[in-house]
């Protein structure tokens, strides 16, 4: 199954040389080798920002939530909830989730839900047409800081590995195979897993040559995942900002309870929903 | 109708909520309907915090400032309700905290003292004392308080109980009625059962005056109820989180006041747009702003018929009472799901935190409606054109299913679109829902009516204002209206209620006359307002006044 | 009249926008008045992007069906047009990327491949060919694209324009009119000079359409003009910086569309509590929730009017033009300093991103209203109490004074009360700002009036539907009505517009006739609505046709 | 000057034993110094959220703005950009700054904007009577989570220095003087300060012994300030639930440009608005 019957008839309307097609190219393949494997296509649930990012809802057969702006993670944590047996894939912007809706990532990492967040990191506002984030470099000039932005970037996989995220992960759009690795991993990880992605960014901000030049593949026993300052030191050596040698692979996985797994399964028996009023009226004079 | 006001003050820590719950459950035990208004600024010890219990012999929905018995445990109980105390009420106060009073001093200190029992129970001894001044059996005091108390905890109550019972002689005698009793509920409490009566599956809340408690009731009864409760980092993450897991096919509901209900309202038009059901409980206080927050107000009513960009249908209803409370937050929830819209539970402080005998048999049944469910034939549409703009829903996983929820403009399968033509269609198929709801609407009471029926002058009001307005109504023979459901307005029940009428005055805890415009906006006249805007509700006394002024 | 309208389309990323705003150029110096209206979906490249210039020798502000060029760059330029190409409109088109057509193929693929040129160019070509057919000089081409593009592109282009110039023969000739030109302006860049010139320090927004090309204009000009730019994080963020920033004096703006007015209205409850000036750019587009981002609507009337808790006033000003748009956007600024309330610029894409020759010499001029300010004497009391309800106003630091803002309900001091007397007093006081404000705005006119002054129709209508109901309405022979402020509603001027009329319509670009419903809360009849909510704005035509079915 | 007309005449409605009493004399003592140094106190401007904590802006004989819940850090980041003359010292709960505003505060750190916030951290919403906050350890019982929050805390310091927090401390309400320091280091740094208090909520979450078994103060040497490693280590100690030693002091303070720096002041010779944009408009065509 190559998953071509993922991709809707929807028209595609990224720009020639986005790094999103080769995100949308790597999930359709990692959601064909899970339902491959035998877990139904109609467990899966995809939410989405609103954004370059998000216009993947439209491309895929797939359930989808294409939510709004900044808040497609706690829609997706609350999809988790009502249903833990589905599996929860939300595709985010970096405007969208570290900086309009910031506070809702951390608390998915601190509450370990078990859902897989992917940030399409173009480190731009794309579809608003190239302003600043909070992961572009100091000095990026877009058009609401046609100066260039004064203020440093957030590392996000620092701040998710503060916030309790237990996987976190990072890909770039143009090294295809990792990338599925690593939205297998994420979607295989039971609770909060975090997968950004260094997207290229065709119109606004095309740092190709950048990445090809800085990035490099984590290898067997350069980290110790089970680590935080392990995890933590290799984080760190990258910046957002300054030169210095990406690392691509998964950084960080711990185990730890689940927030669904807080609420049990609902009661058998409760259906006389009067009856238990009137249960409860009676018991409460 | 024999009826008792009373009126237990004292400072925020000292238990002032649950000495008035134990006088009213005493009346509820004695045959007595029951309503209680509890007054407390927003601090957590100190200050200055009372309870008025009403109990009568039918049912009452509002309180009186005219006091039979005052039981103060401060000076403030005294001084502040000074116009309230006539020669004839019956005062007793604690001889140590409150200097100058008249009445029957209980030197509740020195017996909290000597029985060497906590500050807290301070009043269980008044409450003692006022069972003993009122002729109300020992006996009954303590099963009262075996039900309120924790065991542990028993035994040291009973103590200081006992003690001041006998401080004091009895003065005069509540009789019991003989009736059945009612158990006494919060609105927040009938609230959070109306919306387990509908189907409640998930509530979603963050803590905010006057709805914290409805979060809180059905966290704690999460055993009882068949429903799961969640508490996140904010109203965005509630609202958004609420809409995820009704996509996923859990009644859901979210509470919050007008300040989280702002940070709800992008939100509220995602649920418009994607047509995900969803119940919103709406407390109302007194803004603008943080404002007063543990105070009554009906400033938002306009803010809830109009939030969040684009047009949509709502549904929204505005229960006046307990029976109401319950029936029209099971229909809310049900209606939101029929329809897939996102429907409003408007309350109040009063309402939400006021206390009444709750009589769940004479609650009219809410309507039994039930979401459209997909039959699992053909390709699924999850906005599929119907008559009604209605489409069947499907909920993940279902098999050969794609269920595509969008917050753009979309077609029928989900899709985003920006053509011209399929917008307007879809925009069409919300009026068509908007329709279709207020045609199901006009076959239920959706506009209460009483009083006298032939008096010409109709005194408009909604939500909270039910008890005072009803009451103080009876005494000025006028007639009263009040639409239970504030949109889609039911135009056809209101000018049926104002059948004869001549003028129509409405009575509001506004400073704009809300309820006002949005009768003018249906067409129809409103001649006076009566408002009130100071963050407390009428009493019978100073509406009747008032009212009586307007008709004048 | 004389005038002319030219389309040119093409792909996202082709330069469509820019390619437009050249043609109005020209026609500028040529002495033509311009309107252009830019069609095009949410995405960066590809689709289909179109724009509309319209030029004639007075004032327009409206786009026509009927064209008389056609500019293809794209087959779909032809294709989605085709019921507004007549016989005798002239079509040029790119022989290389349209198939199907009719009219005059220019080889503007192989011109630009041949002259090494970038894509981008086409565009230039097109220009090229379009002023050779309509017999505009090429030296005012040249100097019109001298201006608009880079140094270091003009060589390029210039010698693409030039094959094309040559590759077409005169086909009709635009005659020069010999008026003054006039800057083409976008509606938000008419915003933007409005507030400077009411005197803005700050402004403060996260991008959104139709709003987001204010934020880059005043950003790019922040050497211009006295003002500093700021993106923060989100519009929870905006909005509450923003109310930091004018408590400390900066008189402070903000930009935003429906979805982010929602996360503002939290802030904008708490403006109107602690009564600080604050200016509110809301560029409405359709709804619900993500909806059509770059197309129009006016669905957030309501929602504006009554966004918030609690009960507060506020000023809602619609510009039609950018005249009005100018004005306006001052008055708003200056009116909210003085009342010191938050006011509103409600604006919609067809305003905001429609482009327009700007007299600023035709604008009235905005009332020169000034804040309040501490004279320094006494005791200062932010909130004090006065006959206007306005408090004199001080900005830290100032000497001796305790400077007090607050979001609960408060003293004249600023210190929190929750005083039922000193609560309703503090509602008091709002209620008179609103009452100033609105005795202060029946000196300037605040509803516009046109058309035949003796007809007994009136087409009502708000914002940027004037363009098009002024000139239907003067086709048709009927008077036109519009409010320039929205809230306070301007109810004599208002009453004065409809004297002598019988029959009321609303022309609005939503599904719901808000303004219809705005003008029945005041008392208003309305006997007609004619709505559209497909995204679009209406076409002279269309709306022509559809008014005198109205009326019939 | 001890400070006492710095405190004003409204009713202090704190429980008997809240730790606010503490920060709030701190606080006084801390600004009488500054003033008494000569720092105007009409310069000083104090901004509050909503919640027991947001109190103190009645109390006190000073400019303030009682904003509102969690967004009081935006407020006071926007009066410094307007005027960064003003010192402008922000108090916060755990509710309102790590709850329903943290995005907030992770971009004023990440801004360095140069405002000095304080967090009343009892680990509670005191104000609306006793539920969990993002730092109350597993297992707390609020009202919301009667049988005990099943998530884990968020260390809010943690949190900080992955955000770029120029200046991170940390206080007990119980500990006067340290208190005190850290005030006024807070208010002397030129940057983000960020000053979390362990507030005893006599009421709803009384940790007194609990704190009092557990804080040691950081001595000279115990960390190197100006490294990250070194104060996360320190940071890292505690994680708000597990017993640990809680270290109170400085853990990092570094310089960086703030964000006012990037405005520079208004430009002289341009109060003619008018003629700008006249002049505007003529370049334009
Ligand atoms: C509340 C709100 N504010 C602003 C917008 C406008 N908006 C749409 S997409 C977007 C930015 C998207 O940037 P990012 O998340 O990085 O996604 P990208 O386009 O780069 O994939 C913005 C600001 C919106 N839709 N909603
Ligand atoms: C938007 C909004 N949501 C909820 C509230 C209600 N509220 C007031 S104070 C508070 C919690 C305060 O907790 P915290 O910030 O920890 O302060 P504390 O009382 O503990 O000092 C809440 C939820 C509010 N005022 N505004
Ligand atoms: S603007 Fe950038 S992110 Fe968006 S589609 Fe184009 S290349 Fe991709
Ligand atoms: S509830 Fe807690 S934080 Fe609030 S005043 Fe009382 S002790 Fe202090
Ligand atoms: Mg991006
Ligand atoms: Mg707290």
């Amino acid at each position: 199954m190559n998953g071509s019957d993922l991709i809707s008839p929807a028209q595609n309307t990224w720009c020639p040389g986005c790094g999103n097609f080769g995100i949308q190219h790597m999930i359709k393949a990692a959601i064909a080798e899970i339902t491959g494997e035998g877990f139904p296509r109609e467990r899966i649930v995809m939410v989405t920002g609103i954004g370059c990012h998000g216009k993947i809802a439209d491309y895929f057969n797939i359930n989808t939530y294409y939510a709004i702006h900044g808040r497609a993670i706690p829609v997706a944590a609350g999809i988790k909830v009502a249903n833990p047996d589905l599996k929860v894939i939300c595709h985010v912007g970096d405007g969208d989730a570290y900086a309009e809706g910031l506070d809702h990532l951390v608390f998915a990492a601190k509450r370990n839900a078990d859902i897989t967040v992917i940030v399409h990191d173009n480190r731009v506002y794309g579809l608003t047409t190239g302003q600043y984030t909070p992961t572009s470099p100091a000095g990026f000039k877009g058009r609401s800081t046609p100066e260039g932005v004064p203020e440093h970037p957030i590392n996000p996989l620092e701040l998710m590995l503060a916030s309790g995220a237990t996987h976190i992960a990072r890909g770039y759009s143009r090294r295809l195979q990792p990338m599925k690795q690593a939205f297998l991993e994420g979607m295989r990880h039971r609770g909060f897993s975090f997968i950004e992605i260094l997207q290229i960014c065709a119109t606004y901000f095309n740092l190709t040559d950048y990445y090809n030049d800085h990035v490099y593949d984590l290898a067997e026993g350069d980290i110790d995942t089970g680590d935080y300052e392990s995890a933590l030191a290799t984080i760190r050596e990258w910046d957002y900002s300054a030169d210095a040698p990406i690392a691509l692979g998964t950084f960080y996985r711990v185990g730890r309870p689940t927030f669904e797994e807080n609420f049990p399964a609902r009661k058998e028996g409760m259906e006389d929903r009067e009856g238990l009023i009137r249960d409860f009226l009676q018991g409460h004079r | 109708m024999r009826e008792y006001s009373v009126l237990i003050g004292g400072k925020a820590g000292e238990g002032i909520n649950t000495a008035g719950l134990t006088i009213a459950s005493l009346f509820d035990h004695l045959g007595y309907r029951i309503y209680m208004y509890f007054d407390y600024p927003s601090l957590i010890r100190g200050g200055h915090n009372f309870a008025i219990i009403r109990a009568a012999e039918k049912k009452v929905g509002t309180h009186r400032d005219t006091l039979d018995v005052v039981l103060a445990l401060d000076q403030n109980s005294i001084d502040r309700h000074a116009d309230q105390i006539r020669n004839d009420t019956v005062v007793l106060y604690d001889t140590y905290a409150v200097k100058r009073a008249e009445g029957y001093g209980i030197p509740i200190n020195q017996i909290v003292e000597e029985e060497k029992a906590p500050a807290i129970t301070r009043n269980s001894a008044m409450m003692a004392a006022f069972c003993r001044a009122a002729g109300i059996d020992r006996e009954l005091l303590e099963s009262v308080f075996r039900r309120s108390i924790k065991e542990k905890y028993i035994d040291v109550n009973l103590r200081v109980a006992e003690r001041a019972y006998g401080a004091i002689d009895e003065v005069f005698r509540i009789p019991g009625l003989g009736q059945t009793g009612l158990p006494a509920l919060t609105g927040n409490e009938a609230i959070g059962l109306g919306l387990v009566r509908g189907g409640l599956d998930t509530y979603i809340g963050y803590p905010m005056t006057p709805t914290s408690n409805l979060l809180h009731f059905l966290a704690e009864h999460t055993r009882a109820f068949p429903v799961r409760v969640i508490h996140p980092e904010n109203e965005i993450g509630v609202m958004l989180m609420a809409l995820g897991s009704a996509y996923a096919g859990n009644k859901t509901a979210v509470g919050t006041s007008g300040g989280g209900f702002c940070l709800m309202t992008e939100g509220l038009s995602l649920a418009g747009m994607s047509e995900m059901p969803i119940t919103i409980v709406e407390g109302q206080r007194p803004g603008p702003s943080t404002g007063m927050p543990t105070y009554t107000a009906q400033g938002d009513l306009h803010f809830v018929l109009n939030a969040g960009q684009g047009e949509f249908p709502r549904l929204i209803v505005s229960p006046g009472d307990l029976e109401e409370a319950y029936t029209w937050s099971a229909a809310a929830l049900m209606l939101s799901w029929k329809y897939q819209i996102p429907a409003i539970v408007l309350a109040d402080k009063t309402l939400c935190e006021g206390t009444f005998s709750f009589d769940i048999d004479a609650a009219e049944r809410p309507p039994e409606a039930s979401p459209y469910l997909w039959d699992g034939e053909g390709e699924y549409r999850r906005y599929a054109l119907t008559d009604t703009g209605i489409s069947p829903l499907a909920f993940p996983p279902a098999e050969g299913a794609l269920i595509k929820a969008n917050s753009y403009t979309h077609d029928e399968s989900g899709f985003t679109t920006e053509d011209a033509a399929r917008a307007g269609i879809m925009q069409e198929k919300a009026l068509r829902k908007a329709a279709g709801l207020a045609r199901e609407l006009e076959g239920y009471r959706t506009v209460s009516v009483s009083g006298s029926p032939d008096a010409t002058t109709v005194v408009a009001s909604f939500g909270s204002q039910k008890g005072a307005v009803l009451e103080a109504a009876e005494h000025l023979g006028l007639k009263t209206a009040r639409p239970l459901v504030l949109n889609p307005f039911p135009v056809r029940q209101w000018k049926e209620a104002l059948d004869g009428a001549d003028s129509v005055i409405c009575v509001e805890n506004n400073a704009t006359g809300q309820l006002a415009r949005l009768l003018r906006n249906h067409g129809f006249s409103v001649d006076e307002t009566v408002l009130k805007y100071d963050g407390r509700p009428f009493s019978l006394e100073e509406l009747t006044a008032r009212l009586s002024e307007a008709v004048a």
